[in-house]
């Protein structure tokens, strides 16, 4: 229990820095008010609107008021698209966050037998080489990755759509690219793009940890007990493994988030990414507000989702229940 | 917090949602022709009072109509109204044509005219320039209405082909009477729905993603086009949105970044469609300060001497920005109008003096800086075509006679608000008059900063002889005399190197094989003149 | 200091030059690691033309293929870019800013890290936890993002001369507010080994002053695993300054890093001017390889569990 | 010869840079059925590189380089990898020196318990629980049918030496190789680990080969005595002889430390200067430098193994025809 506290208490705490940085990101970002007249406003016109907005408040006014907000969900409306923030931000997350689980689900899928095989492998040409090209995998800026991706799948090949999310079905209030076929073509080169760096990353990882875990006393001991091969790898190294490639795999998932903002741009991704790669440019602040706070709220999920992993693998972290029985 | 709701309840949506329902379910009973085109950007806002924003504008005019629109070649041609004329020098009056109907099939009368321009007028429109002189909207009958002004505007036609007429009816049932306003924090129906007399209407749409469009059935006008379902993205990577076309997966990209051009061409299966934007780029340069604050020059304003003007001027060579960073598509200016503009004049366009390095060095010297002086210009990368990497030759090309130039190249929304607020030395902006006539160059971007005047005369130029002639043409009514008048300023302007004209950019559209598209040179893509062989 | 010695001359002795002697892959790559440092270092003397000045650009020579021929008799070994800029020399300048941008913010990460780890690992308690709080704190908010509200908030913040001038340590300081976490974990995990180790205590009791112990006993024997994340780590910021850079909110394009190069670059690749792209990202590429190459070697040669 | 084990000029070497290093040399001894071998010298002599040859686990860059090794009257040093896992944790057991690290922390003790028997007996699954809480009496463990479901983490450290005890002995072992099986406990729980493990072996019959550096513990449990220096057999012989009468003047200085007996480890090495490095090898008798009584030949000449009583004893001193140092 007091292990859950501690996490929520963590959780609070990011979520205030969040909203400290998205009203610092308010009070000093751009100026909003070019983004919203048109070009034939005058300089009176554009007083009108600053003094509208509030710009002209004292900063602790502003700050007040943003808290008070954002307490309510409410970060307003964007200036670029007149929308509210909680709707626009509804409307696109679901399309990051398909994209984002499906290439850690690429990435964790593949990077971690991967790993685990060449690990295992240690010596073989082809163990050699797949590390060989996880560097490169490592090394690669993931702009680059999209753009040949575009250049030899859609263009050269036509095999793949280059941009957009395909035609999606609406799920309540969730839309899902995964229900149609063009769907989840469009998934596969962003979600590729996406998923190479963290691929070869986790494959690096669960190598790592998995040469480690083989030269615990507790394999030597297994392999004392006579135990088949496959058992020590898999039932017993295998699963000691997962445990810090989980951790891993909970914080990169910020990364894919912020990665996505590269990956959406390149491939028009209709996520958040682009969301915010637009708030940035046209200093949108009530949507970047907005999206920080969502980026810390994802966290604080992964985070509990990771804890929750822990809890059902490692005995060792169900420590109340244990204790009881205890010596 | 309301969003950890949206998040769980959107999350619990897809785990427990029973019946998927597909969001586009074709039906193809007879062949559909469907036309997929993407631009750089959606637009902000479904609103066609909310923004005065040139792309938005255009894309809203598929949907809404004008009184006033334009042809094939920008002329003017009758919308909503069949016929105008002025009734009185003050008055102009409407016909309005019969048998019009919204989309949603209310019947469109004089009312919705009365009623969409004191919209324009009201507090959150940013459209209300357009109808700044009209001080008073008056039905005569259901089909005509009288528009009144204090003083005589022969204008006034030309400058409403952008103010579209909304529903009454449908306005006031969805409680969208006022423009939705980003100002004002409030949105409204209107924003997100439309509902015009326009030749297509909306199916779907989600913001920023996707927006679907389909013939509208009550449509008066003549069906040319043969299109039975529109899809627009907008795509802003330059590449990925030609990636797009060259992969068939839209029928139609623009703007088409000038260097993709051959290969758009090469490909065998899209080409590429060229005209030049009446849009005209030029540079403007600090003549208020008694010392420039950017540069090292102190206690005087070197741009305050013509012949330093005069040099710059002659060190810009435009006809390599032409070649080298243009792609050969764009239009070298002599002035400050592009061919189509109301008050153009070929004999206005053509070089003040000629591109000279040498004589530029020479001017520079005798005005006094042998060593060139330094300074600081700034500089759009997301507005304008090439915006950035034009700037950065013409540092290149000042920086060979002896002029130091600290470029300060960054996103619109940061370079509005700095050259707006007056904080530059020299900088590059683009104006294309939304009215197509020249009296707007001249009252934005050339007269004395006064009020509502003067506001993108970013360089505070001051010519007393100019702000007169701009006051004539407003009210002058005779085309002839005012045209007159027009060349009469622009001369002023260009012997007093007050601003620097550079050119008109090209426009250049990807279309695939078996798309008909109309290029104006507004860069407006009109739906109706679409056809798909 | 005998610690700090011993340690030193465990890292360094014949144990890990032999690793690297019979290991080609590292040779290579630290020989190709190491010419590209030396081509940076030496920008001014090697790069044909001078980048930085917008006056040795001529539009007229601009998007000329490798090998061309300038107007003013220039040759243009890898041709030019759209502003008519010499592709080589802007590489070797973005090469430099990449790696100046790369190396400062690895050293101040470093050095905020480690101390930062120092301190919350040998004193523990409430220090510890603050600090550590923090550093979950910055590892939920991701690198990238990181980078790129900081460099947009100071972009709108200062004048835009000043940010100019301030570019490269904005950017640095960016970077390294992204990457001190992992230093401060390391290096608090270490401490918390080596705090109890006898050569401690023992040096304790004697009265040895606290910054003396730290650094005289404990920091050299943390330095290994730093040195090794460090490596990565100039990796990983270089390719993250080419992605601020790609998406435009890094360096002014008047000071060209590898990033901002390929950017530009990026609008010409189905123009056909493929060396516009190709040749910068080329050089990113092998630049971010050779390092991770060369940290992967000597993190499996320094890891004694690893060693085999 | 009915020896169950026997070790013939073993000889291991490890591969280091350009040469190889030798860490057993020339290692002889055998251990008859029921016997306790102790196997005692100090860290770095060859004590465990020994077991673990004999276990079959060397591990690259360590290999054995000459010697045979046979169990039963067969060889098996020569076996294939799963002939050697077949014999390992059914006829030759181990016990390792950290309770703590041996277990897997992620499986039950059952499960353990049950995976090592139903690898190698033939029985059901339900049959190897039932006999998994059997031996959890067996060894001492109290509950042990609720205890089957315990996790390592929830037991003590002498428990879980215990749990291993039971690990070792679960396919009914001819011999076990037991590596420091105390070394890691505190000095209470040792002689209850110690105790139990010699009435298990007393009561099944199971061989031994007891390794550690106490000769305490020698004193207590082992029948037969090997003391190792240097990678070599220094002297082998009855515990009694060698406490009595040492011949080996190393093992003289070793015996001078069992008044304190279960000591650590600094009693052993009191004899002033170290054992030479296998990096550093040191010609003739690897003790020499050391030695009080050492004279010109033992610098210069490898001493062969000389037997003294029932012992066996590689030094220039037992040597028959040894007439006393020369002047």
């Amino acid at each position: 229990m007091s292990f859950l506290l501690g996490r929520l208490g963590q959780t609070v705490l990011v979520l205030l820095v969040a909203s400290f940085v998205a009203f610092a990101l308010f009070r000093y970002v751009g100026d909003p008010v070019n983004n919203m007249v048109g070009q034939a406003a005058s300089m009176a016109d554009r007083e009108a609107v600053r003094r509208a907005l509030g710009l002209d408040d004292p900063m602790v006014v502003q700050f007040a008021r943003f808290i008070g907000n954002a307490l309510r969900g409410d970060f307003g409306i964007s200036y670029r698209f007149g929308q509210p923030v909680a709707a626009l931000i509804g409307e696109r997350f679901p399309a990051t966050l398909e994209l984002s689980l499906i290439s850690m689900v690429i990435a964790t899928g593949l990077g971690v037998p991967l790993g685990v095989w060449t690990a295992l492998h240690r010596g073989s040409v082809l163990s050699q080489v797949l590390l060989a090209v996880s560097l490169v995998g490592v090394a690669l800026p993931t702009f680059l990755i999209g753009i040949a991706l575009i250049l030899i799948f859609s263009v050269g090949l036509g095999w793949l759509p280059s941009f957009g999310r395909g035609e999606v079905v609406a799920l309540g209030g969730w839309t899902t690219g995964l229900l149609t076929v063009s769907g989840l073509k469009a998934l596969v080169l962003p979600s590729v793009t996406l998923g190479v760096f963290q691929l070869a990353l986790i494959m690096r990882l669960a190598r790592a940890e998995m040469l480690e875990v083989m030269r615990t006393d507790f394999i030597r001991f297994a392999k004392a007990r006579g135990l088949k091969p496959r058992a020590i790898e898999y039932r017993h190294a295998l699963r000691n493994t997962l445990l810090p490639v989980i951790t891993i795999v909970g914080l990169q998932f910020g990364n894919v988030f912020a990665f996505s903002i590269i990956v959406e741009t390149v491939f028009q991704w209709p996520g958040l990414g682009l969301l915010v790669i637009q708030a940035i440019q046209f200093a949108d602040v009530p949507l970047l507000a907005g999206y920080l706070v969502l980026i810390a709220l994802c966290f604080a999920v992964i985070n509990l989702a990771v804890d929750l992993a822990y809890v059902a693998i490692d005995p060792r972290v169900r420590g109340s229940r244990a204790a009881g029985r205890a010596t | 917090m309301r969003l950890t709701l949206l998040v769980s309840t959107a999350l619990t949506a897809l785990l427990v949602a029973a019946a998927p329902a597909a969001a586009q379910a074709p039906a193809p009973t007879a062949p559909e022709k469907v036309f997929r085109y993407a631009y750089r950007v959606d637009p902000a806002s479904l609103d066609p009072h909310a923004l005065a924003e040139t792309f938005t504008l255009s894309w809203l005019g598929q949907v809404y109509e004008p009184l006033v629109g334009r042809g094939k070649n920008l002329e003017l041609v009758p919308a909503l109204a069949e016929k105008w004329e002025q009734v009185d020098p003050t008055t102009w009056r409407f016909h309005l044509r019969k048998g019009v109907k919204f989309a949603d099939g209310t019947p469109f009368t004089a009312d919705d005219v009365v009623f969409s321009l004191q919209r324009v007028k009201k507090d959150g429109s940013d459209m209300a320039y357009t109808v700044a002189s009209v001080t008073d909207i008056k039905k005569v009958d259901d089909h005509t209405v009288d528009l009144v002004m204090a003083k005589p505007n022969p204008i006034l036609p030309v400058q409403i082909t952008s103010t579209y007429i909304m529903s009454k009816d449908w306005a006031e049932k969805n409680g969208a009477t006022a423009p939705a306003s980003v100002k004002a924090k409030v949105e409204n129906f209107a924003s997100t729905n439309a509902n015009g007399t326009g030749a297509f209407k909306i199916d779907t749409r989600q913001a920023g993603v996707r927006t679907v469009l389909v013939p509208n059935p009550n449509w008066w006008g003549d069906k040319t086009s043969n299109v039975t379902k529109v899809i627009f993205t907008p795509i802003q990577a330059d590449a990925t949105r030609v990636a797009a076309l060259l992969s068939g997966e839209v029928d139609m990209v623009y703007p088409v970044p000038q260097q993709d051009a051959a290969r758009i061409d090469g490909s065998g299966n899209a080409k590429v469609l060229k005209g030049a934007e009446l849009r005209t780029m030029f540079l403007n340069m600090d003549q208020k300060r008694d010392e420039l604050h950017t540069s090292d020059v102190k206690g005087k304003n070197p741009f305050k001497d013509k012949r330093v003007r005069q040099a710059i001027y002659q060190a810009i060579d435009m006809e390599a920005i032409k070649d080298r960073i243009m792609g050969g598509t764009s239009h070298v200016a002599g002035t400050m109008i592009a061919p189509g503009i109301n008050g153009y004049d070929a004999k206005l366009d053509s070089r003040t003096a000629p591109y000279d390095p040498k004589a530029a060095k020479q001017l520079l010297t005798d005005a006094g800086y042998p060593d060139g002086f330094s300074f600081t210009m700034d500089c759009s990368n997301d507005r304008y075509v090439n915006d950035e990497r034009i700037c950065q030759a013409i540092v290149g090309m000042l920086g060979r006679v002896g002029l130091k130039v600290n470029l300060n190249a960054q996103t619109r929304s940061k370079y509005f608000e700095k050259v707006l607020a007056r904080d530059t030395s020299f900088a590059m902006l683009g104006w294309q008059p939304l009215s197509y006539d020249a009296h707007s160059t001249l009252q934005d971007t050339m007269n004395t900063p006064e009020g509502k005047i003067g506001t993108y005369n970013i360089g505070n130029y001051s010519n007393p002889k100019i702000d007169e002639l701009t006051q004539k043409i407003e009210v002058e009514v005779d085309p002839a005399k005012r045209n007159a008048l027009i060349f009469e300023a622009m001369m002023l302007s260009k012997d007093d190197y007050s601003h620097i004209p550079l050119h008109q950019a090209g426009i250049a559209w990807g279309v695939r094989k078996g798309v008909n598209a109309v290029l104006r040179s507004d860069d407006s893509l009109e739906l109706k003149w679409v056809t798909l062989d | 200091m005998t610690a700090a010695r011993a340690t030193l001359a465990s890292w360094w002795d014949g144990d890990l030059l032999y690793r690297f002697r019979r290991s080609p892959v590292a040779i290579v790559s630290l020989l190709v690691a190491v010419l590209l440092f030396a081509v940076a270092l030496g920008a001014d003397a090697i790069a044909p033309y001078d980048a930085f000045d917008p006056a040795a650009a001529n539009v007229v020579d601009a998007r000329l293929p490798p090998g061309s021929a300038g107007m003013y008799g220039e040759t243009y070994l890898l041709g030019t870019d759209p502003q008519g800029r010499d592709m080589l020399s802007a590489m070797i300048y973005g090469l430099r800013t990449s790696l100046m941008v790369g190396l400062a913010s690895v050293v101040l990460a470093a050095l905020v890290g480690v101390l930062l780890g120092l301190v919350a690992g040998y004193f523990g308690g409430v220090l510890d936890a603050v600090i550590m709080r923090i550093a979950d704190v910055q590892l939920s908010f991701p690198a990238i993002l990181i980078a790129l509200l900081i460099d947009g908030v100071t972009r709108t913040a200062l004048p835009r001369e000043v940010h100019d001038a301030l570019a490269v340590p904005i950017l640095v300081f960016a970077i390294a507010a992204s990457f001190w976490v992992q230093y401060a974990r390391t290096v608090r995990g270490l401490v918390l080994v080596e705090r109890n180790r006898e050569y401690v205590l023992a040096a304790r009791v004697i009265g040895v002053s606290t910054p003396r112990i730290l650094f005289t006993h404990i920091l050299p024997n943390v330095l290994g695993p730093v040195l090794v994340i460090a490596t990565i780590n100039l990796a990983l910021a270089i390719l993250t300054e080419a992605t601020l850079s790609f998406l435009g909110v890094g360096l002014p394009s008047t000071q060209p890093s590898l990033g901002s190069l390929v950017r530009i670059g990026n609008e010409f690749v189905f123009s056909g001017d493929w060396w516009i792209s190709a040749a910068p990202g080329a050089l990113l590429v092998l630049l971010s390889l050779s390092v991770n190459i060369f940290g992967d070697f000597l993190r499996d040669a320094l890891n004694p569990k690893l060693a085999s | 010869m009915n020896a169950l084990l026997q070790v013939e000029n073993l000889r291991v070497e490890i591969a280091a840079r350009k040469r190889r290093l030798v860490a057993i040399d020339d290692v002889s001894f055998e251990i008859a059925a029921g016997e306790v071998l102790g196997v005692v010298g100090e860290s770095g002599a060859g004590k465990s590189v020994t077991g673990t040859a004999v276990l079959g686990l060397l591990e690259a860059p360590a290999v054995q380089a000459g010697g045979r090794i046979l169990f039963d009257g067969r060889r098996i040093d020569t076996l294939s990898e799963e002939g050697m896992r077949a014999l390992r944790g059914k006829e030759i057991a181990a016990v390792f020196q950290d309770p703590l690290t041996s277990l897997d922390p992620l499986m039950t003790i059952g499960d353990q318990l049950t995976e090592t028997m139903l690898t190698h007996l033939p029985m059901t699954r339900a049959e190897g629980e039932a006999r998994a809480g059997e031996l959890l009496a067996e060894v001492g463990i109290p509950a042990p049918r609720e205890r089957l479901q315990a996790y390592p983490h929830e037991l003590s450290g002498g428990m879980r030496q215990r749990v291993v005890l039971a690990l070792a002995f679960c396919c009914a072992p001819r011999l076990i190789i037991a590596d420091e099986p105390t070394t890691a406990l505190d000095v209470s729980i040792q002689a209850q680990i110690l105790d139990l493990l010699r009435r298990m072996c007393r009561e099944r019959g199971t061989a031994v080969m007891l390794v550690t550096h106490d000769m305490g513990v020698i004193a207590e449990v082992a029948d037969r005595v090997a003391v190792m220096y240097a990678g070599r057999v220094a002297e082998i012989g009855p515990t009694r002889q060698l406490i009595a009468h040492a011949a080996h003047p190393y093992t003289r200085g070793l015996m001078a430390s069992i008044p304190s007996m279960r000591r650590r480890e600094k009693e052993l090495t009191q004899i002033p200067g170290a054992m030479p490095r296998p990096d550093a090898p040191v010609a003739g008798c690897a003790f020499h430098p050391r030695c009080p009584q050492a004279f010109a030949r033992c610098a210069a000449e490898r001493p062969p193994a000389f037997p003294v009583g029932a012992a066996r004893v590689a030094c220039w001193l037992a040597d028959p025809a040894f007439e006393g140092v020369p002047a």
